[in-house]
């Protein structure tokens, strides 16, 4: 086995943002790793409750398929059985799931379990709930399921297609969504090309990031209020009560989410609404909480997949000395049997439009279709990863076509350090950076000045030698208006997050957050946020973990995701510490006798400036206000119980020319890959690896870091084992980790890191959302893989996902891969 | 997870052992229970009893006879052979065993679950019948004793029948051995695998993941050229999946065992 | 031979953390889901259903194994260590600490594993290698850190 | 997935074609029979336990014959349902004179659904050949058998 060797204990640290006294910027102990450590952590899957049931789906092992029958009785009959839940039900009970799409993807009916048809193998078609997990499993066993098979559709590429079977007959057509973004003028940017380098077709896989912990929930029925309690995993709840309550026929405050600890999302905990549904209308039901626990197989069969993308007919124009002047593509996107999510990813793309580059003319023809396949859900890196991998390979494949250097061409057309804040053709705003920096970063990293040394040795020791580069944007903080582009009735815009810090009766600062973190350490860094503010120890800091609706600290977009904590959470955590912060001020000005601008906090007391000794320690002001308030003035309106809503500062884009600020921070990965192929085999190794980061200022560099190793290894996993294949008949070839590879300590490459500090000139901190990556390393792993082949028939590398059979495949036949390039020279 | 119902029984002798697996139809051994507890889990398939074989001392040694022959109780774990001396008669056991899966599998699973589930994939079957290997048999009329090529009868099934447990692997001496294999990551899967024995006449090379059983070829030299021409010349039709179609596993059929009996020959030399 | 006739279930004895309990078991019931479920020591995990994922490590008779590759029935009279038993009282132990430290855990649901299997490595090598701290964790899945910061924080304790 | 392959038999055609319509015969041609039905002579229910290593099969499979030309082409269409798997199956037999005895040309298409189907894609390819390999001994055996008593007859 070959030693392998670690990234340097610290990460390189190469240029940084402005020294900041405080806590912010420092390494301060988690706060959530205590009880994480003891495992005394509380996930969904740990509560009990008196007599619950457990909850099994049955599911549909056909892909496509009508339901004729659906006969609970022989399960019914099982002793310790408590009830079931079928389609039929669901369809009286509650109305279909609120689309977000135009037609035809409006009309397309989602319901909590199959309703006359099932679409995807591992579709729920009824459910039964026992006095045990075992036994509702035995009785899901007795139900019998009668249906009549319909051809199954399994690639998107034939899904508008003469023969195609019609997944949803109500819409009529298995397009959900499509529609052309034309930016600046392609044709001129044509016409004044050199070379148009054509590509016929790049795939990107299937595949998820796969939280360790599945779904989940616990559910409570209160008779008496007609309110549920979910005790769960879910995500994103503020979008799951949206589409829950209305199909429920209930108000949105019937609806209580509660978590804590979350074993990692990733986006895959954001469509859970469908099981949650099923669950809720079981515990009302049968008067009884009911908890369903989901398991890996079917997390991967029957949860959430991340976005499937074809692009076709890619055309890219260059002058003769590398200069990009734009591109136009087809992109089709394969979203699974139901859209749930979707067509969000038909725009959220858009957010990274030219990538990192400088080109200004775009064109992307964008259809989305359903197909009978697991249903998708904005897995880490949504949508904007697909299409960075897109342009990376562009990059790739137009220097192996013309012979220019992939590095050369990159900081030839990276967008430039002096030109931030820049705005894309597509008019987002790209905040600051410095790609060419990180970029040299990266290749100082692996030792890019002896590459060819390197290339050498290893070709002498019979492996083909290859380098590769991926550069991407994570872009954080969404513009929800971006939505009304896909369907201009939507009433979504902007964004918002919520956080309430108080001070409490005995002095104690309680923060509630809004969001709903499953790994962030948003615990963590809001209390450094609130300490610097309030002048005390983020150990003097409580955090609530997790999420509570009936904390009331939440709005419409809580949750946790798209990058952006660092913005949206933490800002209105320093929203609401600022509140507090005068709040405090003006009592201690009162009880003290002086001026609130007097009054400085610190040490954990209100002082005056000019008196330090006169100070009243936080819990004198959290009794005063709280216990022992007579003769306060009756003018001093505050309560030391600060609630905040951040909301970033957006427009609502122009839906004609589908143009505007759709993100409001863009941190920058850059990654450079190298790798060594068995040309026996198509076995290959990453050999060394750099992820270079800039994220703005970093609240807790340490937890900055892991993020960028847990994208990274997402991501170097994506492009080389992790896929989601379905075969003919629309089973899935890989539903659990015995086929479906994810790595393992001994499969991760030594991973170097640096970074630099390029501070957003539009956030509060002067931090940027960061954590998803763009997917970095999957493209830096295709580059590499397509230099270490190309002295083997110079094949291109065409799927985002590599495993050893492709490598070999093109190895064998490198001019079919071959086939579909092309350049026109003038 | 949530297994289906069934029997569980722990016989304290091989006697005992024999006659449950025998008075029930249905009823398997449960060694380490690496591979049949995860069947159950997705309930593919479900024996009616368990027959636990954790107290049957009888099959836990690893012993050296005088003559070289290095024999292994059915329950020795891979733990066990990667830390036995006596199994450095014959070192590619433990190297092998240290490749299988990771540490908590390798603490409990056994060498005789590893050949009596006989998944393709399973790294153990090749070797053994590479290594000229002799499986004793035990059941209510009393031993009989398998060579290993006769052994493998298919997927999932050995010569060990109903009523039948495996007792005793006989592994004559010998150094001369190699073993290769293409994974799913590393130490992962194998995709296909194969194992080389240069000690007698001709080497034996045997391939796994092509077929239902190991597939053993006899080149007639143990120069690459001769061993990928007898790989190529046992026509394997492999099975395609997600990992390998047939063309890629038969491609890799013939560079796995050219690499395994390479290695065997640098060991030897 | 009646006492070898087979049963649908029985009633174990089993030492946890140095606690005996005593239950009765469906001979089905899997060793992880008997800890969670019947002994409400939820600190292990399940993150898988085909023993992929290690979330459910614990010592076995000081032994690491995977608790859901192994019935409840099988363990009976067997001594077990789960992570509940690692902190002396609420003092973390070393390795804890060095996961701490070194930022190893991000979601922590991976964690409870690992520590085990970090636990078996260090009593049998007390100064292992990163390769050998690599193989030895080889069975545990993570899906938040890419093993960094925990080949870190257990090289750190083997230092 | 599509089997096909080819097999002679020593016995005249119309023996074979009798042991290929004959659904008793049949019954003793399948991997572990526990019972079998005859609804009318298109129409059969067999109950299975096809032994697998760790466990058998449990699986109930209605046959249907779907086309017949005498002495030279049957189709039969098997739907199988079991825990874990559902199993639908297209099979066609040829036959031809080969001398005195009997060409068989046959093909079979599989398909299998549920959690077998995509947890051992490894291993199905082997255990279908494996199942066909028995089959097809198993049905050498009942023409020998049909050919001896046709021949005391």
């Amino acid at each position: 086995m070959t030693e392998t060797t670690v990234a340097p204990p610290k990460p390189v640290v190469v240029e940084e943002g402005k020294p900041q006294k405080g806590w912010a910027g420092q390494n301060v102990p988690r706060k959530e790793d205590k009880r994480l450590l003891q495992g005394e952590g509380v996930f969904f899957d740990d509560i009990k409750r008196h007599e619950m049931g457990y909850v099994h789906f049955v599911r549909s092992p056909y892909a496509h398929a009508r339901i004729k029958s659906v006969d609970v009785s022989k399960a019914l009959e099982l002793d310790g059985v408590y009830g079931t839940l079928t389609g039929d039900e669901v369809a009286i009970l509650t109305d279909p799931f609120f689309e977000l799409s135009v037609k035809p993807g409006a009309d397309m009916k989602d319901y909590a379990l199959a309703v006359g048809k099932v679409r995807f193998v591992g579709e729920p078609v009824a459910a039964v709930v026992a006095a045990t997990r075992d036994l509702a499993r035995d009785a899901a066993q007795l139900v019998e399921v009668d249906y009549e098979p319909l051809q199954p559709l399994v690639d998107a590429r034939v899904a508008q297609s003469g023969g195609a079977p019609v997944l949803h007959e109500e819409a009529g057509s298995n397009v959900v969504w499509d529609g052309t973004f034309d930016w600046g003028d392609w044709e001129a940017a044509a016409a004044e090309a050199d070379h148009v380098v054509k590509i016929k077709e790049l795939h990107f896989d299937r595949f998820s990031s796969t939280p360790l912990e599945c779904s989940g929930c616990l559910v409570e029925y209160n008779r008496g209020t007609g309110q549920w309690t979910m005790y769960c995993n879910h995500q994103m709840p503020g979008v799951g009560a949206i589409w829950m309550a209305p199909a429920m026929r209930v108000g949105i405050d019937k609806l209580r989410f509660v978590t804590q600890d979350i074993g990692g999302g990733f986006g895959n905990k954001i469509c859970l609404h469908p099981y949650f549904v099923a669950c809720c209308l079981l515990a009302r039901k049968l008067n009884r909480a009911v908890q369903w626990t989901e398991w890996r197989t079917d997390q991967h069969t029957a949860n959430a997949h991340g976005n499937e993308r074809w692009f076709q007919d890619i055309e890219v124009a260059v002058k003769a000395d590398g200069t990009l002047l734009g591109f136009k593509v087809k992109a089709l996107d394969d979203c699974g049997a139901f859209p749930r999510y979707e067509p969000l990813g038909c725009i959220i793309w858009a957010q990274v439009t030219p990538g990192c580059y400088r080109w200004r003319h775009i064109r992307v023809g964008f259809t989305q279709v359903v197909t009978n396949k697991s249903p998708v859900s904005p897995n880490r890196g949504y949508s904007r990863m697909q299409h960075l991998w897109l342009t990376e390979r562009i990059i790739d494949v137009v220097a192996h076509e013309l012979g220019l250097d992939p590095v050369q061409v990159r900081k030839k057309n990276y967008v430039k350090h002096e030109e931030f804040p820049y705005e894309t053709p597509n008019g987002c705003v790209y905040d600051s950076g410095d790609y060419a920096r990180c970029l040299d970063i990266a290749l100082d990293l692996v030792d890019y000045k002896k590459i060819e040394e390197k290339r050498v040795d290893a070709e002498a020791r019979g492996k083909l030698f290859g380098i590769g580069i991926g550069s991407t944007l994570d872009s954080g903080t969404n513009n929800f208006g971006q939505s009304m582009i896909l369907n201009p009735e939507l009433q979504f815009s902007g964004n918002n997050e919520v956080a309430t810090v108080k001070l409490d009766i005995f002095g104690e600062i309680v923060v509630t957050l809004g969001t709903v973190p499953q790994g962030q350490s948003h615990e963590t860094t809001s209390a450094q946020v609130v300490s610097d503010i309030l002048g005390c120890s983020p150990a003097d800091v409580t955090v609530r973990a997790g999420h509570d609706t009936y904390w009331n600290s939440h709005a419409g977009f809580s949750g946790t995701y798209a990058s952006q904590f660092a913005v949206t959470g933490l800002g209105a955590v320093k929203g609401a510490t600022d509140m507090l912060a005068g709040e405090m001020k003006q009592l201690a000005a009162v009880v003290l006798g002086c001026a609130p601008d007097d009054i400085e906090l610190a040490d954990g007391t209100a002082r005056m400036k000019a008196n330090p000794e006169a100070a009243l320690p936080f819990m004198a002001l959290g009794a005063i206000l709280n216990a022992n308030n007579a003769g306060l003035p009756e003018d001093l309106n505050i309560t030391l119980n600060c609630r905040y809503v951040y909301r970033p500062p957006f427009e609502k884009p122009d839906l004609e020319r589908k143009y505007g600020n759709l993100t409001l921070t863009y941190a920058t990965q850059i990654h450079a890959c190298v790798v060594e192929v068995d040309p026996d085999t198509g076995v290959y190794e990453i050999v060394d690896y750099a992820a270079v980061d800039d994220c703005g200022k970093r609240i807790h560099p340490q937890i900055v870091e892991g993020q960028v190793h847990g994208a990274t290894a997402q991501a170097i996993g994506a492009a080389t084992h992790e896929t989601f294949p379905y075969d003919e008949d629309g089973n899935l070839l890989t539903p659990n980790f015995y086929d479906y590879h994810v790595p393992h300590a001994l499969d991760m490459p030594p991973m170097k890191t640096g970074y630099i500090e390029s501070e957003s000139p539009f956030t509060s901190l002067g931090a940027k959302g960061m954590g998803e990556g763009g997917g970095a390393g999957i493209h830096a792993v295709c580059a590499a893989l397509q230099d270490a082949l190309s002295s083997r028939g110079r094949p291109i590398v065409t799927d985002s996902c590599n495993p050893y059979h492709r490598v070999w495949s093109l190895l064998q036949d490198p001019a079919a891969s071959r086939a579909g390039v092309e350049v026109v020279s003038r | 997870m949530l297994l289906p119902e069934v029997g569980y029984a722990r016989p304290s002798t091989v006697d005992e052992a024999v006659h449950v697996l025998a008075s029930h139809d249905g009823a398997r051994p449960l060694a380490g229970g690496q591979t049949i507890l995860n069947v159950m889990k997705s309930r593919a398939a479900a024996p009616d009893v368990l027959v636990d074989l954790q107290d049957l001392d009888e099959l836990r040694g690893i012993e050296l006879a005088a003559d070289g022959t290095l024999v292994l109780g059915a329950m020795a774990t891979y733990s066990e052979v990667i830390a036995s001396a006596e199994a450095r008669a014959r070192p590619i056991l433990g190297e092998v065993c240290a490749q299988i899966a990771d540490v908590q599998v390798r603490n409990r699973g056994t060498v005789g679950g590893n050949i009596c589930s006989n998944d393709p994939t399973n790294h153990l079957p090749p070797l053994l019948v590479a290594l000229g290997t002799t499986m004793t048999i035990a059941s209510s009329a009393g031993e009989r004793t398998v060579p290993a090529e006769e052994f493998f009868v298919g997927v999932y099934a050995t010569a060990a029948g109903p009523g039948e447990l495996l007792t005793k692997i006989s592994i004559p001496a010998g150094k001369g051995d190699g073993f290769a294999a293409v994974t799913i990551g590393k130490d992962g899967t194998c995709i296909v695998s194969a194992a080389a024995s240069l000690d007698g006449d001709a080497p034996r090379v045997v391939v796994g993941c092509v077929h239902g059983v190991p597939v053993l070829v006899r080149p007639d030299g143990a120069d690459e050229e001769a061993v990928r021409r007898a790989v190529r010349g046992a026509n394997l039709e492999p099975p395609s999946d997600v990992h390998a179609s047939a063309d890629y596993r038969r491609h890799l059929a013939e560079v796995v065992a050219a690499r395994a009996v390479q290695r065997a020959r640098t060991r030897r030399s | 031979m009646a006492a070898t006739a087979p049963v649908g279930g029985k009633t174990v004895t089993v030492r946890v953390n140095g606690t005996t309990y005593e239950r009765e078991v469906e001979a089905r019931r899997l060793l992880i889901h008997f800890l969670r479920d019947d002994l409400d020591l939820t600190g292990s995990h399940v993150g898988c259903d085909t023993g992929n994922c290690g979330a459910c490590s614990v010592l076995y008779d000081g032994t690491l194994v995977k608790s859901c590759m192994l019935l409840a029935v099988q363990a009976d009279g067997a001594s077990i260590e789960t992570v509940e038993g690692l902190a002396e009282g609420d003092e973390l132990n070393d390795l804890q600490q060095a996961f701490g430290a070194h930022h190893a855990l991000q979601c922590g649901y991976c964690t409870p594993g690992m520590l085990m299997s970090a636990t078996a490595l260090l009593r049998e090598k007390p100064h292992p290698t990163e390769d050998e701290i690599r193989k030895g964790i080889q069975g545990n899945i993570c899906r938040c850190t890419g093993y960094v910061n925990i080949v870190e924080a257990i090289k750190s304790v083997g230092a | 997935m599509k089997v096909e392959g080819e097999r002679e038999f020593t016995a005249p055609r119309e023996t074979v074609w009798e042991v290929l319509n004959d659904p008793t015969r049949l019954a003793k041609t399948m991997p572990g029979v526990e019972s079998f039905d005859v609804a009318d002579d298109r129409h059969w229910r067999a109950n299975l336990k096809v032994p697998l290593g760790p466990g058998g099969l449990k699986m109930s499979v209605d046959f249907e014959k779907t086309e017949e030309r005498a002495l030279e082409f049957a189709k039969l269409h098997a739907k199988g349902n079991g825990v874990g798997a559902i199993m639908n199956m297209d099979t066609a037999f040829h036959l031809s004179d080969a001398g005195s005895g009997t060409h068989m040309r046959w093909e079979a298409d599989v398909h299998i659904l549920g959690p077998i189907a995509s947890m051992g894609q490894r291993v199905l390819q082997p255990i279908v050949n494996q199942q066909v390999s028995n089959v097809l001994a198993a049905l050498d055996e009942q023409v020998q058998e049909a050919s001896a008593e046709d021949g005391g007859s």
